[in-house]
């Protein structure tokens, strides 16, 4: 019986695919170059324009992470179990951490009383310094 | 017998209809000597899992930059005496000219990267160790650019403790350049190895899994670029 | 599929022996006895044993810590301990319980039986298992070291910012914290990937995800919980470290920081952390059952889905530990609703378990004994649970003696009797000698009786008010004669611990004295891992099993006839392997995992007093890493010859359909002649 | 045989549900509050009512629920145990229909509770239009409470330890906390919130009937956690205006020369730098106004005993220091406004003389009351104008 390893050799790694692996790169990196001009060129977009500004930027992050994922970590074509993997952690991450700044941030006034606008009534201590450590 | 483990082999690539997957995939799979139940090596998997779980920990570094990146303010004692040095935020003294051209360069890194696995799966030793120092070279200018950023915000004011904006704010992009800092010894060591000769084709898997970290360092710093330089 | 099915035991084919140069770069332990043995080996048994003794020593030292803190709390303003040591002694009780003993126990479990359970030979990455264990039991001497320094953590295990902060606890305790479990941290975190990579990727032929045994299904669960919620408690402690070491100022107010951050951060990880607690044990409940119910576990679908469940749905409750904590009612009713149905997938685990016993054939083992406890125990936790899911009803509950009592039926009445439970269960795998079933049965007993005295009347002291956490209470409050049993309860506890103790002490000296191995499969158990003689042989399986059932050894013994009852249609000498196999290709023994987890309490030190420790801690992370690196996986010197499970593609469904006869020998006999090598990449 | 088995099975399963049954009744008995100053199961307001009302049907189900397991495990232990005799047992694999049943039915009746959990949440939240604002600041270890009865925006009464209220009038609380997360609670009257720095976090009480109600520090909050305690006085809406009245009023001026007069120099010298007596600054100079003014004075963070009781009318309270120790001798304790009872001196002598061996508390950190070396000569003098402050 032959193991499998003797008869793979390089020549079984067919150029042409890896040579259109190089093609596609080049295409995904182009792509990724003219969206990452676009966001930049935001920050020159009208001040009054910041909701559709913030619009953008999110759809453009996301098709840029989707982009290196898909093509440059072959997510696209690898096995399904490390698309899940990968995309479990990603959605937990951002479902967990938008309850939390939800929490934090419009959730935390949705009492009766308003209430976290303290004034800050009393002094501030200074930042901590440690005493000399013996 | 050779038949039964064909036919296992072909089962496990069956699934997958790109010619370049099937390529890709059979000489890892096998080259690497691995028969797993999934068909995937335990490196790569390993290496996903772990990415899985970095999700989260940029994930909680990010929502508390988000969370504090407003939260400065004039901050006195009942005297009326400024207690601690205060500055109004960070984030309306990023340099973004600067920055993206950073965020070109560590994207422009992910593309050699590709090309480096390409290479190392071509068996193609010299192009391999071009594209790999390539990477870490670029690797290391954004670096060198997030070392002149940080000195910059320091000489403008804006230590690590100066309020709690600019202390996430260091936090995140620097637990990101650590990790980047990582990524780049990793390419450096794949690069002696190859030099050595100790890179053999049949490793050609682990220039594919640092490919992999190399390309989410890139993914977070695309998600960072976004969410804490751009939006407002 | 034949209702009656006999099989074979397979038979070894063995491979090619290779002397190849030996490649690294420093000469490889080889010793694989004696201390050294212990100290570089890299196999899954011994590691399990490793973690399993090393959380049996921080058992007794967390024990010590409560029995101080009964003694204490015993009358009404007794000054045994100081009000400072008072509030060390409780918070290192709290993290020693939960990071140094139930954690370490939750690895020694899945280290030694997960592999078996799916017919491996090791885990996925065997070096870094043994890095897992080192680094977790340095990093628990790291912290314990507080108390020869200054003095231990003194904020609760929680340590709620800003109590935690430099201006209100200046010691170094809780820099030890921080540091300490940001160690421990990497280790469960490494080990999570490692146990992920092993279950999803090192399955026997035919051990689909539907065959996996329950056990192994949980700790797969609680891997995962691990994987996601350690990076994020990783972060919290970073900030508390840079807020305290390096002067930021993430939760001092006054500089803009938010106490709130840090309890949503901690508890991200601190809920899941409850589940990381039991899930394994139910996985361990739910295969010492059916063993002694003689029954299949009943529902095994629905277990499985309901682990998931829990711990799907254990990432989306956190803040119920902040319902006083002035979230705003939003939020409030969110995560309020959120915890009452996760009340659903846990009572469904409890009835299939009642329902699993129900019409068996039961034999009161010691293992079942704790098994059936756990039944009775947990649902007292769990419902005392629910009452807390109403969050009116928590701000009147929690942080009293109530929540005490409830987590402590969880973790105690949980986690404990069942760990115990598997202990007893299988001793015998892991040592080839049974523990005594009457000492065991004392030690139930005592154990039962001294457990709800203890924790039972703390439901009481906490609906009457007694908050958690204070060092002393005065007579008026109504609380003394409570306090008085719960303390009377805690030494019974120590009594049944001191007999379980002694049980373990003698039955190793009588197996000194007389080293007879007991019996394979001595309860005539049902999964893989008791087609392995006892003690497991160091190189596992003979011939890597084909799976064809859930209960692979049970239905090697037994067919069923018309009725559905069991007929035996081999013995168990059959079916088990010899366990005499020679030529296994193993991972071999390393330095470098202990090295680099020994650098790591040292860059710890140095942060916390001087860099100047930190040096030689670096030194040896990059030495060992250096080693690490280029150290094959597996040394060629060994001129072993290593087989791996054979599969195919996505769950094994190739393989599976080789139904049990010789087509699935000549499979296995054409992964025999593959030469594999366990660990490739140079770095991971 | 078989049967004489099973009657005794039956026997001892219905001695286990007498057993639960008894134990259960027991519980009721808990609900008494006598002897039992912090218990929850005896509300006296309708917040604590509220509550009540809420989990009491949670606890009846659990408490089917804890039976049936029980009885279910005792009985499949009995019934079912292995005999040699017995057949192997049939080989069930589970009933999926039983167990969708399970799963649906449990949830279901929570449901049904959820719907009363989300309206006590949002009631719980709810403000009566005539509600009494009280500001209650937690700080280590001690609890201070700000009423503001013009609605100026500043405090004209700052009281601390005791938290006076009228009978029958809901208190809105406004909580806050000067360094570390503490948590304030009326079992008898409410839940607990906790007192978070750099928050203000609104919650409520409102006591039925004039009496005191206990409280405790719920949120560890470090060295003296224990030692934290705090007590809600409810009086008659007469009584409470009568209680107004005196703490607007300033501090007795003892007569010239009198030992009283003595002990408020030194008072003047050694206390006022962190506590207040009103119309009196940090030197002992007249501020010109009777009405408190808030802390710190110069100092530059709040740690520092900068910020410490105010001690006006410090005998109309009934304990000091975290509410631990009587300022007046048993049995003769404030139970209305007029301060009859008769003042416990030594307590307050030995706590000028070491307050650390009272309570554990870090002075060396600026937190809590510092040993002031005082002779015994002093401590009487200052004691003897203490005990006027009423």
């Amino acid at each position: 019986m032959t193991t499998i390893a003797e008869t793979e050799t390089p020549a079984d790694v067919h150029p042409e695919d890896l040579h259109h692996d190089t093609g596609r790169s080049w295409q995904v990196a182009a792509a990724l170059f003219v969206l990452t001009g676009l966001e930049v060129s935001t920050y020159f977009w009208p001040h009054g324009w910041h909701r559709v500004t913030h619009v953008t930027l999110i759809v453009m992050m996301v098709l840029k992470f989707a982009a290196v994922a898909a093509f440059f970590m072959h997510l696209k074509f690898d096995h399904t179990m490390l698309r899940r993997l990968f995309v479990f952690g990603i959605i937990l991450a951002m479902v967990v951490f938008l309850g939390v700044l939800s929490a934090m941030t419009f959730w935390v006034n949705s009492g009766t009383t308003d209430f976290n606008n303290a004034p800050h009534e009393r002094p501030i201590p200074p930042p901590p310094t440690r005493a000399p450590t013996s | 017998m050779a038949d039964t483990a064909d036919t296992a082999l072909t089962a496990n690539v069956g699934a997958f209809d790109e010619p370049f997957h099937q390529i890709d995939f059979a000489h890892e799979g096998v080259a690497a000597g691995h028969q797993t139940s999934t068909g995937i090596s335990n490196e790569k998997l390993g290496m996903w899992t772990f990415l899985g779980s970095e999700c989260l920990l940029f994930g909680a570094l990010i929502s508390t930059y988000l969370l504090y990146k407003n939260r400065p303010g004039t901050i006195t004692n009942v005297a009326g005496e400024v207690v601690g040095q205060v500055h109004d935020r960070i984030s309306e003294h990023f340099d973004i000219l600067f920055t993206s051209a950073s965020s070109f360069v560590l994207l422009a890194s992910s593309l050699t990267m590709v090309f480096a696995v390409v290479a190392a799966q071509r068996n193609d030793a010299p192009r391999l160790r071009l594209w790999l120092g390539t990477t870490a070279g670029l690797g290391a200018v954004f670096i060198g650019g997030q070392v002149y950023e940080f000195t910059a915000f320091v000489r403008e004011g804006f230590g690590f403790t100066t309020n709690v904006s600019t202390s996430a704010f260091f936090t995140l992009t620097g637990f990101h350049g650590v990790h980047v800092t990582i990524g780049i010894l990793m390419l450096l060591v794949l690069l002696a190895l190859s030099l050595k000769g100790r890179l053999p084709f049949t490793k050609s898997e682990s220039v594919e899994i640092i490919g992999l970290y190399w390309h989410f360092v890139d993914v977070v710093w695309i998600v960072i670029f976004t969410i804490v330089y751009l939006i407002k | 599929m034949a209702l009656v099915t006999a099989r074979t035991p397979l038979e070894l084919t063995s491979g090619d022996n290779v002397q190849p140069q030996p490649l690294g770069v420093f000469a490889r332990p080889t010793a694989t006895t004696g201390i050294k043995g212990w100290l570089f080996s890299v196999d899954h048994k011994k590691v399990g044993i490793l973690y399993g003794a090393a959380s049996l020593f921080f058992f007794l030292t967390g024990g010590v810590e409560a029995l101080l803190i009964r003694t204490q709390l015993a009358r009404p303003g007794q000054k045994l301990l100081s009000a400072d040591l008072y509030n060390q002694v409780f918070t290192m009780h709290g993290i020693t319980m939960i990071f140094l003993v139930i954690m370490p126990m939750i690895a020694a479990f899945t280290n030694y039986l997960m592999p078996l359970q799916i017919g491996a030979r090791d885990v996925a990455f065997p070096r870094l298992n043994a890095f897992s264990f080192w680094c977790f039991l340095f990093g628990a001497l790291f912290l314990n070291s507080s108390w020869l320094l200054g003095g231990g953590p003194d904020g609760g295990w929680f340590n709620y910012a800003p109590n935690s902060g430099l201006l209100f606890s200046p010691s170094h305790g809780i820099d030890f914290y921080a540091l300490g479990l940001i160690i421990t941290g990497i280790a469960s975190s490494v080990s999570a990937v490692n146990l992920i990579v092993t279950t999803i990727n090192l399955r026997a032929p035919g051990m689909t995800w539907s065959r996996m045994p329950m056990f192994t299904w949980m700790s797969l669960v609680v891997q995962f919980l691990l994987l996601f919620s350690l990076p994020v408690i990783t972060v919290a402690l970073f900030l508390l470290m840079l807020d305290r070491l390096f002067g930021s100022s993430f939760f001092n107010t006054a500089l803009g920081g938010d106490p709130m951050v840090w309890q949503h951060l901690f508890w991200i990880f601190g809920h899941p952390e409850v589940y990381i607690l039991v899930l394994p044990v139910f996985g361990i409940v739910s295969e010492i059952l059916p063993v002694f119910a003689r029954k299949p576990l009943f529902g095994y679908p629905f277990m499985i889905f309901s682990g998931i469940a829990i711990g799907f749905m254990g990432f989306g409750v956190w803040a119920h530990h902040m319902f006083a904590s002035g979230m705003g009612p939003m939020s409030v009713t969110a995560f309020s609703l959120a915890t009452m149905f996760i009340a659903v997938p846990t009572g469904v685990k409890v009835l299939n378990w009642t329902a699993t016993i129900y019409g068996g054939k039961l034999k009161f083992t010691t293992a079942n004994l704790f098994s059936m406890g756990l039944i009775a125990m947990f649902t007292i936790g769990g419902l005392s649970g629910v009452t807390h899911a109403f969050a009116p009803a928590d701000t009147q509950q929690t942080d009293t003696y109530y929540i005490v009592a409830h987590f402590h039926y969880v973790i105690f009445g949980g986690s404990l009797l069942g760990m115990f439970g598997g202990m007893y269960f299988w001793w015998p795998k892991a040592f080839g000698y049974k523990l005594r079933e009457g000492l065991g049965k004392w030690h139930f007993w005592i154990m039962m009786i001294g457990f709800n005295l203890t924790f039972g009347p703390m439901h009481i002291l906490g609906l009457q008010g007694m908050s958690r956490r204070i060092f002393t209470y005065s007579a008026n409050q109504g609380f003394d004669f409570w306090n008085m049993a719960a303390t009377i309860g805690a030494f019974i506890i120590a009594v049944s611990v001191a007999i379980f103790i002694w049980n373990v002490w003698v039955c190793y000296r009588d197996h000194r004295r007389n080293p007879v191995a007991c019996e394979p499969d001595p309860w005539d158990a049902r999964s893989l891992e008791w087609i392995t003689p006892c003690p497991t042989p160091v190189h596992n399986f003979d011939t890597i099993p084909v799976v064809s059932e859930v209960d692979e050894v049970w239905h090697r013994k037994y067919g069923h006839d018309e009725a559905g009852r069991p007929v035996p249609i081999a013995t168990r000498a059959e079916v088990v392997q010899k366990g005499d196999a020679e030529g296994v290709h193993l991972p071999s023994p390393s330095y470098w995992p202990i090295v680099l987890s020994a650098g790591l309490p040292l860059i710890g030190y140095g942060l916390i007093f001087s860099l100047a420790w930190a040096i030689p801690g670096g030194i040896l992370v990059l030495v060992a890493l250096f080693g690490w690196v280029m150290e094959p996986s597996t040394d060629p010197d060994a001129g072993h010859h290593d087989e791996h499970p054979s599969d195919a593609a996505d769950g094994g469904d190739a393989a599976a359909e080789l139904e049990g006869s010789e087509e699935a020998e000549v499979a296995d006999q054409a992964e025999d002649a593959k030469t594999v090598e366990l660990e490739g990449a140079p770095v991971g | 045989m078989m049967q004489a088995r099973t009657r005794r099975s039956v026997a001892r399963v219905v001695g286990g549900i007498t057993t639960v049954v008894l134990f259960l009744s027991g519980c009721g008995a808990l609900r008494d509050d006598k002897g039992r100053p912090l218990n929850t199961l005896s509300p006296k307001g309708p917040q604590a009512q509220r509550i009540d009302d809420l989990v009491r049907p949670v606890f009846i189900i659990a408490g089917i629920v804890f039976v049936f397991i029980h009885v279910a495990v005792v009985y499949i232990a009995i019934r079912y145990r292995a005999r040699d005799e017995d057949p192997d047992p049939v080989q069930t694999h589970g009933n999926p229909r039983l167990e969708w049943g399970w799963t649906i039915l449990p949830a279901m009746v929570l449901a049904i509770l959820a719907v009363f959990n989300v309206q006590s949440i949002w009631q719980l939240e709810q403000r009566d239009s005539d509600a009494m604002k009280v500001t209650v600041v937690g700080q280590q270890w001690w609890w201070e409470f700000r009423y503001d009865t013009d609605d100026d925006g500043k405090p004209d009464i700052i009281t601390a330890q005791q938290m006076v209220v009228p009978a029958g009038r809901q208190i809105d609380l406004q909580i806050r906390s000067n360094d570390v997360i503490h948590s304030f609670w009326i079992p008898m009257l409410n839940g607990k919130r906790d007192a978070v720095p750099g928050r203000t976090q609104p919650w409520s009480l409102e006591a039925d009937k004039p009496g005191i109600y206990q409280g405790q520090c719920t949120e560890f909050c470090g060295l003296s956690h224990g030692y934290m305690r705090m007590e809600v006085k409810a009086l008659s809406p007469a009584d409470f205006d009568k209680w107004v009245e005196n703490q607007l009023k300033g501090p007795v001026e003892p007569a010239a020369d009198s030992l009283e007069a003595e002990g408020k120099a030194l008072v003047v010298n050694r206390c006022l730098s962190c506590h207040q007596i009103n119309g009196l600054d940090d030197k002992g100079e007249s501020t010109g106004s009777d009405r408190p003014v808030e802390h710190y004075r110069g100092a530059d963070h709040p740690l520092t005993a900068a910020n410490a009781p105010n001690l006006t009318h410090l005998m109309s309270r009934n304990h000091f220091a975290g509410n631990m120790f009587d300022l007046y001798e048993p049995g003769s304790a404030l139970k209305g406004v007029e301060p009859v009872g008769v003042p416990k001196i030594d307590n307050l002598q030995r706590w000028l003389q070491d307050p650390h061996a009272m309570k554990p508390m870090a002075a060396d950190q600026n937190r809590g009351m510092p040993t002031l070396g005082l002779s015994a000569e002093e401590i009487r003098k200052v004691t003897s104008y203490l005990v006027t402050l009423k």
